[in-house]
């Protein structure tokens, strides 16, 4: 049994948090969100092509590394941490996986080595405008001959910015299956909108498509084909978003433990009373159980290549993850006092990112109700 | 042991009712709903003005003060129909509940004519002045020093988390008048004009992106030397004693609140269809639950008080409601869904429900944090030994 | 606005509190319950007789003392607090209110004033077998031009002890609407055995009906209209069962109290530790709420006649008392420590009377279901 | 990093799993299912002599004390699978994962070669005698003392929650060898035969009606001078050393126990159609995740325990189970109903559910206390101030 860290693995884990930690303070993230694009270009690209993740889980024959979700959640975690608003995510964790699981070769050819060199991003949409998944109000079919697509998505990870959208559409023609479909951001027909979201460092926007020309060659992998394509990354997904919540609640932790040494009460640290060393005690056990259950969750995602395996896997990691992530983030700002409940403190920062990544794919009773399902109940 | 108001009671309650019914019209509508009209200080003013004029400003106060020297019961009636006409807390309520019944206590007869009737006619406002940025919970440990300057009080140091410091005429200021003192001996409570140069007041913008409460900066700020409650040094006891007025009168205001928020969540599930799934359902019947026990224990409370008792039932309010209206914060998310975490526009504005949401992060922390509260009853009720320290 | 106890109330109370100090010490509920009655006569005839108590709700035409659910929850608390036991529940609370609703003065005048005067116990039998309010195994049918009654019903207080049963029972020719009907315990068909119940200081039976034969004038108020009468009878007997409850934490907080005084862990006493200090404090905050809430539902059920607003004040109570209790005595093993966990020490009866009240009348799930109803929820 | 034994590893497994399913057979059949045979003392001493003989009592040790010198993963894979053929945890589990440890680290080499023997081959039970009515979070506290007389330790005093005492040889005892001292000085571990006549066990009935621990009063009981573990005070930093030992290894027994419990509640709620009831469902998706969490976090556990590391996983273990544990006991009981309240006949004889409903509440306080737990935590992980004293 090897579930450890390998030297490699151990190293980007220090790469990435050194390089987080370096780009994501409080102002540098507060001031990169608030950019129109939701990010810096510039930091991108350092991220994509000069430390090489674009290139992480992409397959060797397009020049990539070729590994798997435990090196994205390695990344992600860092991510988390720091809340670094960036397209790692939207590019790297839902666009890349969902073209190399559906599409074709020359599909792959034609984006992938620019997604891997920092020149391109990209982005799932993936539900529709209320955000949830499996909820899917885009529709794709053949009008006079031409595929089109009409309807609208929501929260989708910086589509307002991105140069490329893989679009999950109901099919019309096949009994409402999905189609995967690869369009540039700007074709005609296409609107984005960021919208002002919970979350002050994560962008995400809606998307209205009327009547949107789907060119030859752009349905990845076929018409109707994309549902357990699409399936399998929104699980990968989980995953890697329960990392990043793993590293936001590890970060929470530590501002409340150094606000627990500094700040004075009744003539003595606040964390040398037990109220207070207790919820930090009970942080770290919600941190560490759902690290466990990460790592665990992405060894059999990299491991196990069943669907149903996958699924349970990231159902595990989004309940116990979100839950972890939430409560922590909540007691973060309790243990700050008043201070936690400003704007300028990063607590409340923390604590939206948790509530807005509980849904993102699935809220905890969703993931709860699919695990049931899979144990047999009902 | 029986429960329902008196014939009295109602018809008092008919008469409120009445008036905010006639008196919300024309610019005054704006002030109900979830905003209550605090972006529109002259509005506010204007209200408190309005309240003043037709004696109702201040009504526990006697009558030689401007008030109508009100019952417990009927001061709770007014600040429920005050609820229920969408009304949020008083602009003034920290002069009208604090302020007043502190000079009423601790005040000279010149202080009392001087500050109680600009108040009761809603003409002056006032800002509480206690909480530093190293004292919190811990008010024993505050830093804010006034010495004497001739006929003067010379006021240096922070405050913070007053809430609408910023339209607020007068300050009570809590601060140490005794050099090199420690803990709550050689304190003082000053009354501090805020319209003066030395005084520095900056809106905290909190985590709904609004700003309620202020960090406030004296900078040499002055007061006259007569300015003082009490003697030099009488400052702890009076700061208490003002933190123990008013309690529970406003609950049941705060509950018809929390009632108009809870009638919300339950629109909401009614309306996307989240009331069919079971889970949900017990949770909004939890609250439901929750907010009838809130009320229940709330009557007793003030019935008991009426008799001059105090239950455990009071101590226990704060702890209890900060807890009920966090979790309805939770649930409203929960049924709402994603669409909650979505603003019109780009403005960091949100819909009522999302505001209340993160609003409820601050209910466990102001006025005494949840661990204090867990103190207090410990040790206060319980009679368990003190934390060491 | 009275919400506060009347003179009478409090002397009430005071009785009621000193009697049952005196009568039930840890050691003597203990014998008393292990008795194959499951309680001493000698006792229950103090209790109905010399203080009256079998008089309290009784109609002053009957020379009762025409008093109400606040005065029965008085007394409830304090049995709660000793968990004495006694068919005090059985009699005063469940089969006697169901006599008063539901019969007719005959039937009033044959078994009240017995009950009054100590002479003669009773219960109600109304559950099936699995002791879910509502699902009622009893069968009452006409065979041969002969009322009788067949099945089975379960969790009956004292059912094997008690002189007389009010049975609920499905009228076979009424569309399975509810006949109560009053019946001697040692009917010739009836079955009563005294079973094993995890909670040692309350006696319930199984009780079976062989083709028991339903004399003239044993239906209360007429076959197939006991349904409202039961549901009344069952939603104040939740009230009275929430003040139960309500005084059984009351003493978990004061046994919790004086533990934490007297034991000393790490040179103080062990009430000096926050984290014991907060537990018990958050004890006072559900009893007293739990209080407000009896109290409260008590009053609606004496004031208000509707049924609607009984069944709400009802399940109010049912759910906020119930999970007071259930957690206040759970708590209470936790800070006794391993002392909490044996059979010698008091903690785990109050424990598993928490637990087994909890679903007497409808577990809090029920009793939410109930509410959402009402709330005109689905 | 990756999951999954080595192929050694699963061999082993085989071969264990193999062997139980060839021992339990014939009488040995009864260890099998919720009560462990724990009622027959015999069976139990029977099984133990058993493994003994077929050098499975004690795979941990070095081969020359009866050991096999097993790794990590084989213990743990040996533990998994005692666990899954249905067995308890070990009636002499004090014996070889505590006793012997301790004797391999601070025994001499008379007392490994007195002692070690017989506990491999299944032929001597221990008992661990530490805890005390007056200091069981707070072992430092303890008052059971013994002194110097002639060649032997006499010992006074009483020791509680010692499970399985009644059938053990030897106590492993924690006590005051040094008149006056306070605190861990001056304490000693001996060695002492429990059957002689100043040592007296009465057993404790614990809340299920069941008794699994004792207490054990020493009146004047007597060892021979040189059963003693290193020097007189020596006794703390052996007895924390005891505490340290075994950490883990049983966690994937304990938790193939828990699998069997969770399995039970699951076919209960569709047997009896709770799990048709959406709120229901949702907890017990919630059990199924947090064990497969456990699963996970024990596997990381080991896993940096084979790397000689021991990371924050390990250490938030026995909050982590005693809460899942507890909180899996209340779920049994509201799928069950109140058909779990019932046992058959009239003895205090509940179903295996019930049981363990009753018997989880310990599990926040046997072996440290939530209470302690989280202050280890704050303490030593998180680096926070002691409690003042």
């Amino acid at each position: 049994m090897e579930f450890v860290f390998t030297t490699e693995q151990s190293l980007l884990q220090d790469t990435a948090r050194s390089f987080f930690e370096k780009v994501g303070g409080s102002a540098q993230i507060r001031r990169a969100s608030q950019k129109e694009a939701g990010y810096l270009p510039e930091i991108w690209r350092e991220i994509a092509a000069t430390l090489g993740w674009g290139a992480l889980v992409v397959p060797e024959r397009f020049g990539g590394l070729g590994l798997g979700i435990v090196e994205l959640a390695i990344i992600e975690e860092q991510i988390g941490a720091t809340l670094y608003p960036s397209p790692f995510f939207a590019t790297i964790v839902l666009a890349l996986p969902a073209i190399l699981a559906a599409g074709d070769e020359a599909q792959q050819r034609a984006l992938i080595p620019a997604i891997v060199a920092g020149e391109r991003t990209a982005s799932l949409a993936y539900t529709g405008r209320a955000g949830v998944p499996g909820a899917i109000d885009a529709v794709i079919e053949r009008t006079d001959g031409k595929l089109q697509i009409s309807g609208e998505a929501g929260f989708v990870p910086y589509g307002h910015a991105v140069d490329w959208l893989v679009v999950a559409a109901r099919t019309a023609d096949r009994d409402g299956r999905i189609s995967l479909v690869l369009l540039p951001r700007q074709s005609p027909g296409i609107v984005t909108e960021r919208v002002a979201y919970l979350d002050p460092t994560h962008a995400v926007a809606r998307i209205g498509f009327d009547s949107v020309a789907v060119p030859d060659g752009s349905v990845l992998g076929g018409l109707g084909s994309g549902d357990a394509a699409l399936q399998r990354v929104l699980d990968r997904g989980a995953i890697a978003l329960a990392a990043e919540q793993v590293g936001g609640a590890e970060k929470c932790l530590a501002l409340s433990v150094e606000h627990a040494h500094q700040r004075i009460a009744f003539g003595r640290p606040i964390g040398s009373f037990q109220a207070i060393k207790h919820m930090l005690a009970d942080m770290v056990v919600r941190i560490e159980s759902a690290r466990s259950a990460v790592y665990f969750a992405a060894c059999m995602a990299d491991e196990e290549p069943g669907e149903a395996g996958l699924s349970e896997a990231a159902s595990m990691a989004a309940v116990h993850c979100s839950d972890a992530f939430y409560r922590t983030a909540a007691d973060t700002i309790q243990v700050h006092g008043g201070m936690g409940f400003t704007w300028e403190h990063d607590a409340h920062l923390y604590f939206k990112r948790a509530r807005c990544t509980r849904g993102m794919f699935g809220d905890p009773a969703f993931h709860c109700e699919r695990m049931a399902r899979a144990m047999g109940l009902a | 042991m029986k429960l329902g108001f008196t014939a009295a009671e109602e018809a008092f309650r008919g008469e409120i009712a009445g008036w905010f019914e006639r008196a919300l019209t024309g610019d005054f509508a704006r002030l109900r709903g979830p905003t209550f009209g605090r972006d529109d200080i002259a509005l506010m003013k204007s209200w408190e003005r309005h309240l003043g004029d037709c004696g109702l400003g201040t009504i526990a106060w006697p009558r030689a003060y401007g008030g109508r020297a009100a019952t417990l019961i009927e001061r709770v009636i007014f600040a429920e129909e005050e609820a229920r006409a969408g009304l949020g807390p008083r602009p003034n309520h920290i002069a009208v509940e604090l302020v007043g019944p502190t000079i009423f206590a601790f005040g000279r007869d010149d202080q009392k004519s001087r500050f109680l009737p600009p108040i009761a006619a809603g003409r002056e406002f006032w800002a509480q002045c206690f909480s530093e940025p190293g004292a919190g919970s811990d008010l024993a440990n505050l830093r804010t020093k006034a010495q004497r300057e001739g006929g003067k009080w010379v006021i240096e140091g922070q405050k913070i988390w007053s809430s609408l410091a910023h339209i607020a005429d007068w300050g009570l200021v809590l601060c140490r008048t005794e050099a090199g003192s420690v803990g709550s001996r050689g304190l003082s409570l000053l009354l501090v004009p805020m319209a003066q140069p030395h005084v520095t007041i900056r809106p905290i913008r909190q985590m709904t992106g609004e700003s309620e409460f202020n960090e406030i900066f004296f900078d040499g700020a002055r007061t006259a030397a007569h300015n003082i409650i009490g003697e030099p040094g009488d400052g702890w006891k009076a700061a208490m004693a003002t933190l123990g007025f008013e309690r529970g009168v406003s609950t049941l205001g705060t509950q018809a609140r929390y009632r108009r928020e809870l009638e919300l969540v339950l629109t909401a599930a009614r309306d996307n269809g989240k009331a069919a799934d079971p889970a949900i359902r017990q949770r909004l019947a939890r609250a439901e639950i929750g907010l009838r026990v809130m009320r229940a224990n709330s009557l007793r409370m003030l019935a008991n008080m009426e008799c001059q008792r105090e239950g455990r039932e009071a101590v226990i309010n704060k702890l209890y409601y900060a807890t009920w209206h966090q979790e309805l914060g939770e649930l409203a998310m929960d049924v709402l869904g994603r669409m909650a975490e979505l603003a019109e526009g780009m403005d960091y504005a949100f819909p009522p429900l999302t505001r209340m949401f993160l609003f409820s992060r601050a209910d466990t922390i102001y006025a005494g944090t949840h661990q204090i509260q867990r103190n207090i009853i410990a040790e206060r009720v319980l009679g368990l030994p003190r934390d060491p320290r």
